[in-house]
């Protein structure tokens, strides 16, 4: 029952082509598992769908990036050819003068796109892991989110059927790890790893320090170990 | 027009002036942002982002930055009492399940009927819908604060939004650079104009059509 | 926007006649609010909904009560015929020659039963505070639960509609409140309590301690402000 | 009968014998509960409880019992290192979402295909359900631990189940004081007796036509 690896390119390294991926981070470097990311860019696996908050927005535009850094994200797995599908709430720059390696790439046809409202992909990917298939939602109602979805009424007001994510994987970033795979976050590290952490078959975390069990108080554990699959050390 | 539109931070200050004591308050990105700088002394405001963090005060000092501290814009916070963190599933269980008292949204369009666009330019053909959707239905008041018309002078306030949807009927209040309308069954009611702005100033610049409240007068901090 | 009250009866002096309260705890008094019970006896409301994992268990079989201490449960309540239906998981004794006073009333006809499957009861509060109307699950297929509700497979399998659960009012055990209403909770006393108290209009909490904000450590609130009401400390 | 039935100390030591190193077992009241304590050595087991708590280990000492550290059968656990508490929904979504590797769960009826009944006796009107359904759907295998016969002589282990189920075709396993059973597709498979009980001294304790196993050996531990 070790958890531990040693390698990043370990890590990922049976992840095949045809994949899918959570990929966490809200869209900034923080909570965002670069070394992994950048590990599957040289592993190589294609053809991979990428569920995620964004498509890869800090390399561009700097959200939430320290000045002076220079943060990794998923526009290089774009870049890389390895993507064929991104499911995003928000994909795009919000500047169109600077779009990103993703929005290139779709406009020229070679990646499709899944458009979904952040808390429903959150709930979505909540309810993967929670064993719930699928869930009203009011989000969306009226545009176009609820095109080919089913659509009723409770206590007088229309929702939206939206269905459970899962994946194969999910690359996390996280504080502390213990090597039990308890993981600890920082601030609003935990957004979307948090909830994708609990909705792949095998979780794979990258965190700044693996402690001994015991060196992470039970107040403080996030995510119970149960969730946690592989654990490398920054 | 020779009257001065009303700049960016006097537009958040009006809108500040509409958080109460005690609001638990979501800010989107550019104008909306700028509010909590303006909130009348004496009033507490829990500010609630999705990036998963509640009860956030001002920004970091510079070289004070911590990447794991953002808010839904992307901006470096600073430690704070009280202020704690969650995840999204539970960021947006608290949007959606009708935790939050006042979302201050920026807009493309807002229609007569309080439609609300501000997710796609059409002529792009993509566009990013994060948080919008579930904080325009969500949010128990829905203000919306931006410029009147846009950078080519069409007007922002439209009969029908031609724009794709955020949410229908959700808009509770606009405050722009000249008025402030708040949206009720019957109509947009205009309630205050900017200095040096008449009650038909205003409706040159919007394409549907305002009902002009009994008190009309002119906007006040 | 002060949330701090003085006293157990002042807290829940408006509680009307039927209204729907979710009522805390797993089963034995560890997180379950007392304090709150024992004055909601005295204030008197008739009627009364209550959601509740079991429907008072600890007062007659002592579970989770170390020996020697005598608990406080909602039987208290149906023996002053204040509630005419209760929804839980676990409403009778496991031991059927040691019945509590909810079964006795139950079998005297005085009082309806909604009974739901645990993880269902939870899942239905999480929704209700959570803006989801509605949800399919795959617990109860093939058993009294499905009947009179939708049945729907996913993926081959099948699931049952389950609908949320509100509350006017949430009575709620914590360990520590800042005057913010940020709670923390100690070790397995926070079950049933982490969801309900986002499921009720006015969640009242009573707590072994109320603190100035910033004496909770961030990492240590598990239910922001928000969802807090009314405060009373023990 | 002349054999004598195992004692429920040696059920739950051979229920143990299942749980592999790693995996997340959620054990049930009664028999179950008594698993934790004959696991071999070497295996590492994460204990979860529905009543909010994953990696529990020993029960408290007396008069270190406190009312905030239960497990689902209401006893007192240790605190431990490695501890994590979490809400019921939380508890439940690891339940139902594929995250219980194991439950060991006692019985009133097992039918052939593997139905379960374990929450209401009829005759008594009204019953617990508990986390008992959600396990029984939500666990990756799912062990029933139980007396072969009621207290009444009856075969618990029956054709088809006549008391109100608690899910159909769950159980993976039954473990009793005369005999360990595989649930198959075909059928039930006796794959181990009790010392001194002979397979058909098992069958006629039980309702169900047992598929004798071609290896069937005595229970050992």
């Amino acid at each position: 029952m070790n958890k531990v690896y040693s390698s990043f390119s370990e890590a990922v390294a049976d992840i095949p082509d045809s994949a899918t991926l959570m990929i966490d981070g809200f869209a900034g470097p923080g909570g965002t598992s670069q070394n992994l990311i950048r590990a599957l860019r040289d592993q190589g696996a294609r053809d991979l769908t990428i569920i995620s908050n964004t498509a890869g927005l800090a390399s561009v535009i700097g959200f939430g990036t320290i000045p002076g850094q220079k943060p990794i994200d998923i526009g290089i797995l774009v870049d890389n050819g390895q993507v064929a599908k991104v499911i995003a709430s928000f994909p795009v720059s919000p500047s169109p003068s600077r779009p990103t390696s993703f929005e290139k790439a779709y406009q020229r046809g070679e990646i499709e796109l899944e458009l979904v409202p952040q808390g429903t992909l959150a709930e979505r990917i909540r309810a993967g892991g929670a064993g719930i298939p699928a869930f009203f939602t009011p989000t969306g109602i009226g545009t176009f989110v609820t095109d080919g979805k089913e659509v009723r009424v409770f206590e007088g007001k229309e929702y939206v059927l939206e269905s459970a994510l899962k994946a194969d994987y999910a690359l996390i970033r996280g504080h502390k790890a213990d090597t039990m795979g308890n993981l600890s976050f920082r601030g609003t590290s935990m957004n979307f790893n948090g909830v994708m952490v609990t909705a792949a078959t095998v979780s794979i975390v990258e965190v700044d320090k693996i402690v001994n069990v015991g060196e992470i108080d039970s107040y403080r554990i996030d995510t119970p170990g149960l969730y946690v699959n592989r654990i490398v050390e920054v | 027009m020779v009257a001065e539109r009303l700049p960016r931070e006097v537009i958040a200050m009006r809108v500040a002036q509409e958080l109460q004591d005690g609001d638990v308050v979501n800010l989107g990105i550019g104008i909306p942002s700028l509010c909590s700088q303006f909130v009348p002394e004496g009033r507490t405001i829990f500010y609630h982002s999705e990036s998963g963090v509640l009860n956030y005060g001002p920004m970091a000092e510079e070289g004070e930055e911590d990447q794991d501290l953002i808010n839904a814009s992307g901006q470096f916070l600073a430690p704070m009492h009280g202020m704690s963190f969650f995840d999204s599933g539970s960021a947006f269980a608290m949007i959606r399940g009708g935790h939050i008292d006042v979302t201050v949204l920026g807009a493309l369009q807002v229609s007569r009927k309080g439609d609300l666009a501000n997710w796609m330019i059409p002529s792009r053909g993509i566009g990013n819908v994060g948080g919008a959707m579930d904080l325009a239905v969500g949010a128990k008041k829905v203000i919306v604060s931006m410029e009147h018309i846009d950078r080519e002078g069409n007007p922002k306030i439209v009969e029908e939004c031609n724009f794709p949807l955020t949410c229908p009927a959700c808009v509770d209040m606009i405050v722009t650079d000249i008025a402030v309308i708040s949206v009720q069954r019957e109509g947009l009611i205009l309630k205050e104009t900017a200095p040096g702005w008449s009650v038909e100033d205003v409706q040159a610049e919007t394409d549907a059509k305002l009902i002009i409240a009994p008190d009309v007068g002119n906007i006040s901090l």
